[in-house]
């Protein structure tokens, strides 16, 4: 047993003994020995807490609060990815922050490699040695689904989207997708008779939906059962949020995203474009 | 049976060349739930009115797809004038196919054809799915809150007093005045301060419809145009007043040059504020005085000429030779700003009453210098070139009104946006006592600075705003938009599939949506009386909960769907 | 004075009072004729040219934020002509205003154009037609568009009305006059630009490319003949330089001894306009005072002196004159900064801010406040000031006239 | 299959292009650019909007799949916005899109910002221009939403 796992049952033993959680939403062994998401409502019960495989619970953090009662206080067992997008979905209003703690532990090595992923690690870990992110950018694999000009590039694409069975997995397994209904199933934007769905209004629409939103988890990509590398389509432009406004979802609570706000409305007079600019002479923040 | 009329305008043979009107005819004719095609000569001369009814009346259907010139010319007239007759805008779509279209693809009869259809089926997805937002009316307070007693305030509160309505009249300090109290006299015709603000105090004393209220600040408020709930609070208690308009007339600040020019180190040295003090209580002024321009002001920290400066030290420099004929006053300038007539004659009054003025460059200013009193100054002339050493007993510096302090709640408060001077911003040059946020506006030093007599004016320009809307009983929100036929429309949320995710919020230039709680949940509501229709929300939606009737998501999606079609097709 | 409370309810605004005469439909006069309306007031709205908007019409851009002003205006003069309470009364002119006990009388006089704008559909067909090139489009940002016949060239042949598809044209239309019975009235006739032969030292008509600031304006608009590009009048090649020359006729007792306000800040848009179109050109602006008192104007100012390179030159030229041959022109000065003596040539001349009240002889000597005038006819003023002005007019109408207690 | 044979597959021809334009000034614009008689391709047709933020990427996207070769998105001047600068955040919003197109090889190349005053007509002719040139060289995107349609689900 690792140590980051003892940590943890230790510590979600003591939340739900010490009264300060009704409940701690981890993955556990049931009495069948599969290991599942599952509730934890007492202190005798954590022995048979597990934090492998890695499982997004983001969601059915959500879940679980909607249909608990008000008073209920839950704490989440989760990964830094997992911690970021329960963030993002209290930013979304989609979970009262004052009934939720996180108890998060940082991924391993060859986890974090799996999943390509830049933060490893939780905002304040709770157990687990915390370890250098891996650039995606970086990665031939990743890169050599970026590489070349337009044409090569489509054709990829092309051939990597068209094997889309149109499960929704990518949809569902998302811990930031929560609208109801969703456009994906709206025949105004996706038809749905169209198998293998159709690349541009199906995932570029997905994609987009996450442009500010997505914190990289990968959930999509380990949900879809023809192995598409949905997480390409997100980091890019993760990249460039960054780049440009300094921003990544899911880390600062009070920070909107920069592709809502305005920009600084005392604009100077006479700051304008040209005539007729196009846009990449824009000025950015003025 | 309800259906769509297509009515093809010939515009005098202009289009007919370009595009193949009798084939449109044809193929549009075969769309479905197009009752009628009508090509006509022409839409827009005084006869046809007439002929379009009887058209639209004889086809029995109640949408009409108009295709004529462009939205700007003629046939945006024609579609008022149908509105006019009562049919809903939403119902009516007008495609250019002139400047649009034959005009521009001259000698691609085939293509222009093409775009012409495609642009008519488009508008036709349009109709099919456009719809038409229900409006809002509030009833309107017949009363107006003024924030700010300085020249504008007091003008605008009894103007608006004058007109018949209830004025509550909001001052920080103990009595009204602003910057009249602490100035003697008033340029450009030298009245004294006093004199002219006490007919103003007097009518706020006795005009029965201003409420004054001193050493009173605003703490909330919300509403909109027509409904606006401000919270006043006050050491006696805080009271409550729903008022139909604001107007923002809290004026500016004084600022103090600490560390320049030897102020606050060598006696003698004063801001032109200390000296209209001393004016006021009738010292006597001193034999030699130096007046220096722009001091802390068109400069790197506060990069912008506060107006008034200039005429002030004109004034008192006059002021000075009147009482002491032999009195030596120099004024050192960059730029000696009096424009328009009066302040030109103003400035050469003081050259006629000879007061010297000396330009400077601001490369090299002026340097004071004394021990413990102000002894003299040593300036380079820019204009002759030579140094010149003025003798004084003392220096005045004209430092620049600054924002004030109280802006920046207020502006947060009423949502209305500020300067990069942290003055308020208008809406727009042509329409500069208005701000983003209707029923909403400023004037006087709040807005920028500005003498009395201009503040004054700016004041009753703002009453006149307020007074547009507390003139009536009732105010629509499809009026709240500078357009005569009102704005678009406002955005419809439907709660049952809004998740509160609050981008919409986030997103709107008018804070118009907000976030309300629903049992656990949130849900956003658009007040249509902020909404001014950009679409905004919609745009950011991520499930198109948000939607703007006239614009909604389904005719948009019809219209880019059918966009190519003939295109295809041929 | 205790204020009459009015018997009846103030909201009735005393639609029953008399209209209001607004002389003049440029950015002063719209915005009180709306604010009047707004409020329930009748108005006669009387405009001596063919279009609404005044000189904000003529202006490419607009300072200081450097976009064309065409959507505000072009919202409120549609507003304008919607509005019920409104009559407006286009290439009128009031030729008489007698005061009685109810009211005053206004006769106005209408000059129909030759080509009645609601037959109008801007096909064209006309110009093609006319021989002497007198029917021309109305103008480049008048909405709904038309064509009119310029009544000095036209030469009365009547092509134009043979080919004119709709019939609107008829060449002998009469003046016609008619009486109102009015209130009040308020000016806002705005200005126009004096005439500069009594400078000749600034030789103005000696050379095409001596022109006053809104002949340039018009020169180099994004919408004018030259769509933009900044080329000389004169051969049409590009100039090398530009001298803006300020307080041209402004400033001055031989002609008008006011400031004309606007002209330091226009001079700077034109300038730092023509340095984004060409960066290559070389624009001298030389001023006396300059009077950047508005919002933003400093700050504008500097960003065209710092970053677009506009040079200031302190001081009035004392002679301008074209070089022989009519190769460029010649300015002779003195920058009283380094009070170093120069002549320079110039490709272009630009004289800014002979601006003086449209009607009447100036202002008032004694600087005496008109009352119910507004806008350029009140006092030099930019945009912003006049519909303030416009406003605070209209106020004064709407509770009975009085001023307000206390302006000195 | 590879590049070229989308290439050889797609059908070269005017491409085609769909323009959302504000109606405060570029639609304007537009519109002064028919009364100059201006010439352009009659490839291209216009959505009019109230202002650029009215803009869905998703309609951009959907335009994409129906047809659309280019996408002209044209609003106020920044800063110039009748709408309290919401043209600002279209313009960050079709820029994040615009990385998104990137990624899958579509290309930013086919989505045009651009922002001017209703008073430039000429220059509105001229922008649309130049992106018709840009797009001319690039493969229609019809070809290869065919051969999208054809592939295989499972290989």
């Amino acid at each position: 047993m690792t140590s980051t796992l003892k940590t943890i049952r230790e510590k979600a033993g003591n939340l739900l003994a010490g009264g300060l959680a009704d409940g701690v939403l981890c993955l556990g062994r049931d009495r069948f020995n599969v290991v599942q998401p599952r509730l934890f409502r007492k202190a005798e019960e954590v022995g048979s807490l597990e934090i492998e495989p890695k499982w997004n619970l983001a969601k059915l953090a959500m879940q679980t609060l909607r249909s608990a009662e008000k008073s209920f206080r839950l704490t989440v067992v989760c990964r830094g990815c997992d911690e970021r997008a329960l963030l993002e979905l209290v930013k979304r209003n989609q979970i009262d922050a004052f009934r939720m703690t996180i108890l998060s532990y940082t991924c391993g090595r060859e986890q974090a490699e799996a999943c390509l992923c830049a933060r490893p690690y939780p905002e304040n870990s709770a157990a687990g040695e915390k370890i250098e992110g891996v650039d995606p950018f970086g990665d031939p694999r990743f890169a050599s689904l970026l590489a070349e000009d337009d044409q090569e590039r489509m054709a990829r694409w092309t051939g990597l989207l068209s094997r889309c069975l149109k499960c929704y997995g990518c949809r569902n397994a998302c811990p930031i997708c929560v609208c109801t209904p969703c456009k994906l199933e709206d025949d105004l934007w996706v038809e749905r008779s169209a198998v293998p769905a159709e690349m541009i209004p199906y995932h570029l629409i997905r994609a987009f939906h996450l442009s500010d939103t997505c914190v990289a988890c990968g959930a999509c990509q380990d949900a879809c059962p023809v192995g598409i590398p949905l997480l390409a389509l997100q980091l890019v432009m993760r990249r460039s949020l960054k780049e440009k406004y300094g921003y990544e979802a899911g880390l600062e609570a009070d920070r909107k995203s920069p592709l809502l706000m305005d920009f600084d409305h005392a604009s100077p007079a006479g700051l304008t474009l040209p005539a007729w600019t196009v846009s990449s002479e824009a000025p950015h923040e003025r | 049976m309800p259906g769509v009329i297509a009515i093809l305008c010939r515009c005098c043979g202009q289009i007919e060349p370009e595009v193949d009107l009798q084939a449109l005819r044809e193929r549009i004719g075969r769309e479905a739930g197009v009752v009628s095609v009508e090509v006509l000569d022409s839409l827009c001369l005084p006869e046809d009115g007439a002929a379009i009814v009887q058209a639209v009346e004889s086809s029995g259907a109640d949408r009409i797809l108009l295709a004529a010139c462009s939205p700007y010319g003629k046939a945006g007239d024609v579609v008022s004038a149908l509105c006019a007759r009562g049919i809903d805008r939403s119902r009516v779509r007008l495609i250019d196919i002139r400047e649009g279209c034959a005009w521009i693809h001259r000698g691609d009869r085939t293509g222009a054809t093409a775009k012409a259809c495609d642009l008519l089926c488009m508008g036709l997805g349009f109709l099919q799915y456009g719809g038409c937002s229900t409006d809002a009316v509030v009833a309107v307070r017949p009363e107006c809150l003024v924030a700010g007693a300085g020249s504008a305030g007091l003008a605008a509160a009894v103007s608006i007093a004058r007109a018949g309505f209830q004025v509550h009249l909001v001052e920080r300090a103990a009595e009204g005045g602003g910057m009249l109290r602490l100035i003697s006299r008033v340029y450009p015709t030298d009245v004294e301060a006093a004199e002219k603000l006490r007919p103003y105090l007097e009518e706020v004393e006795r005009n029965p419809r201003i409420v004054f209220h001193p050493k009173t600040r605003v703490v909330s408020a919300t509403g909109f145009a027509g409904d606006f709930k401000v919270r006043l609070a006050s050491a006696t208690g805080d009271v409550n007043v729903r008022v139909g308009a604001v107007i923002l007339a809290t004026g500016a600040g004084v600022w103090l040059p600490r560390g320049l020019y030897r102020y606050g180190e060598l006696k003698e040295v004063l801001t032109l504020m200390e000296l209209e003090r001393r004016q006021r209580e009738g010292k006597t002024a001193a034999k030699r005085s130096v007046f220096i321009q722009c001091a802390g002001a068109r400069c790197p920290e506060r990069p912008y000429c506060a107006t008034m400066c200039c005429p002030s030290s004109i004034k008192n420099a006059v002021l000075f030779r009147k009482a002491d004929p032999d009195a030596e006053v120099t004024i050192l300038h960059r730029d000696i700003m009096t424009p328009g007539h009066i302040l030109e004659r103003y400035y050469r009054s003081a050259l006629d009453a000879g007061v010297r003025f000396i330009r400077f460059d601001p490369a090299q200013p002026p340097v004071v210098s004394g021990d413990g009193h102000v002894e003299h100054v040593e300036v380079f002339d820019a204009i002759s070139g030579v140094k010149r050493e003025i003798e004084t007993d003392q220096v005045i510096l004209s430092t620049p009104l600054v924002a004030n302090t109280d802006n920046a709640k207020l502006a947060e408060l009423f949502h209305v946006p500020l300067d990069g001077y942290g003055f308020f911003r208008e809406d727009y040059p042509l329409h500069p006592l208005e701000t983003r946020q209707g029923g909403i506006f400023i004037c006087g030093s709040a807005r920028w600075p500005v003498s009395s007599t201009e503040a004054a004016t700016q004041g009753e320009g703002a009453a006149m705003k307020a007074l547009a809307i507390l003139g009536r009983e009732k105010l629509s929100a499809r009026s709240m938009s500078r357009l005569p036929e009102g704005k678009l429309g406002h955005a419809r949320i439907e709660d049952s599939s809004c998740s509160g995710c609050g981008n919409c919020v986030a997103v709107c230039p008018y804070e118009a949506c907000t976030l309300q709680r629903m049992g656990g949940a949130f849900v956003s509501r658009a007040n249509k009386m902020r909404c001014r229709a950009c679409g905004s929300c919609t745009a950011v939606c991520p499930n198109g909960t948000v939607q703007m009737p006239e614009h909604n998501a389904r005719a948009v999606g019809a219209m880019i769907r059918r966009a190519f079609a003939e295109g295809d097709a041929g | 004075m205790t204020p009459e409370i009015p018997r009846d309810n103030p909201r009735q605004g005393k639609a029953d009072a008399l209209p209001v005469l607004v002389e003049g439909g440029g950015a002063a006069g719209i915005t009180a004729c709306l604010d009047l309306a707004a409020a329930g007031r009748r108005v006669h709205l009387v405009e001596s040219t063919a279009v609404l908007g005044g000189q904000v019409l003529r202006l490419d851009k607009i300072y200081p934020t450097d976009h064309c002003a065409f959507c505000p205006l072009w919202t409120d003069i549609r507003r304008l002509k919607e509005a019920p309470g409104i009559i407006v009364h286009l290439l009128s002119r009031v030729v008489s205003l007698e005061a009685s006990a109810e009211g005053s009388l206004a006769t106005i006089v209408t000059k129909p154009p030759f080509i009645a704008p609601e037959r109008c559909i801007s096909c064209g067909k006309c110009a093609e037609a006319c021989s002497p090139e007198a029917a021309l489009p109305l103008g480049e940002h008048i909405y709904p568009p038309s064509f009119h016949i310029d009544e000095g060239l036209c030469n009365r042949c009547g092509c134009c009305a043979g080919v004119c598809p709709t019939a609107a044209i008829d060449l002998d239309r009469k003046e016609e006059r008619q009486t109102l019975k009015i209130g009040k009235a308020i000016r806002a006739t705005g200005f126009r630009e004096a005439e500069l032969s009594p400078l000749p030292e600034f030789g103005y008509g000696l050379h095409p490319d001596i022109m006053t600031s809104l002949e340039f304006e018009a020169w180099t608009a994004e919408a004018g003949q030259n769509g933009g590009r900044i080329v000389c009048k004169s051969g049409g090649g590009r100039p090398a330089n530009i001298a803006f020359i300020q307080c041209s006729g402004a400033r001055d007792d031989r002609l008008l001894p006011w400031c004309s306000a606007v002209c330091c800040m226009h001079a700077i848009k034109q300038a730092s306009w023509v340095k984004r179109r060409d960066p290559g050109i070389d624009c001298w602006i030389f001023y006396t005072d300059l009077r950047t008192v508005g919002r933003d104007y400093y700050a504008y100012s500097l960003r065209a002196t710092e970053r677009a390179g506009v040079r200031l030159v302190r001081g009035r030229p004392g002679l301008v004159h074209p070089l022989p041959g009519g190769d460029g022109i010649a300015v002779k000065f003195e920058d009283t900064m380094t009070q170093k003596r120069e002549i320079r040539r110039f490709d272009m001349v630009v004289l800014n801010g002979n601006l003086r009240p449209a009607v009447g002889d100036g202002y008032p000597a004694d600087g005496a406040a008109q009352d119910n005038a507004c806008g350029f006819a009140v006092e030099p003023a930019d945009v912003a000031q006049s519909a303030c002005q416009g406003s605070s007019a209209a106020l004064k109408i709407m509770i009975g006239g009085e001023e307000g207690p206390c302006r000195a | 299959m590879n590049a070229q044979e989308i290439v050889d597959k797609t059908t070269r021809g005017t491409p085609r292009v769909l323009v959302f334009a504000c109606r405060w000034c570029a639609l304007v614009g537009a519109d002064a650019a028919g009364r100059g008689k201006a010439d352009l391709p009659a490839s291209f047709r216009v959505i009019p909007v109230e202002c650029a933020a009215m803009v869905e990427p998703d309609s951009v996207l959907r335009a994409y799949a129906g047809g659309a070769d280019g996408v002209a998105v044209l609003g106020c001047h920044l800063g110039g916005c009748r709408f309290n600068d919401a043209n600002h955040v279209a313009l960050k919003r079709m820029e994040a899109l615009g990385d998104l197109l990137d990624t899958v090889g579509i290309g930013r190349r086919r989505l045009l910002l651009s922002f001017g005053t209703a008073h430039e007509g000429r220059q509105f002719a001229e922008v649309l221009g130049t992106f018709f040139r840009e797009l001319t060289p690039l493969p229609s995107l019809e070809g290869w939403r065919k051969t999208l349609l054809n592939q295989p689900s499972f290989r």
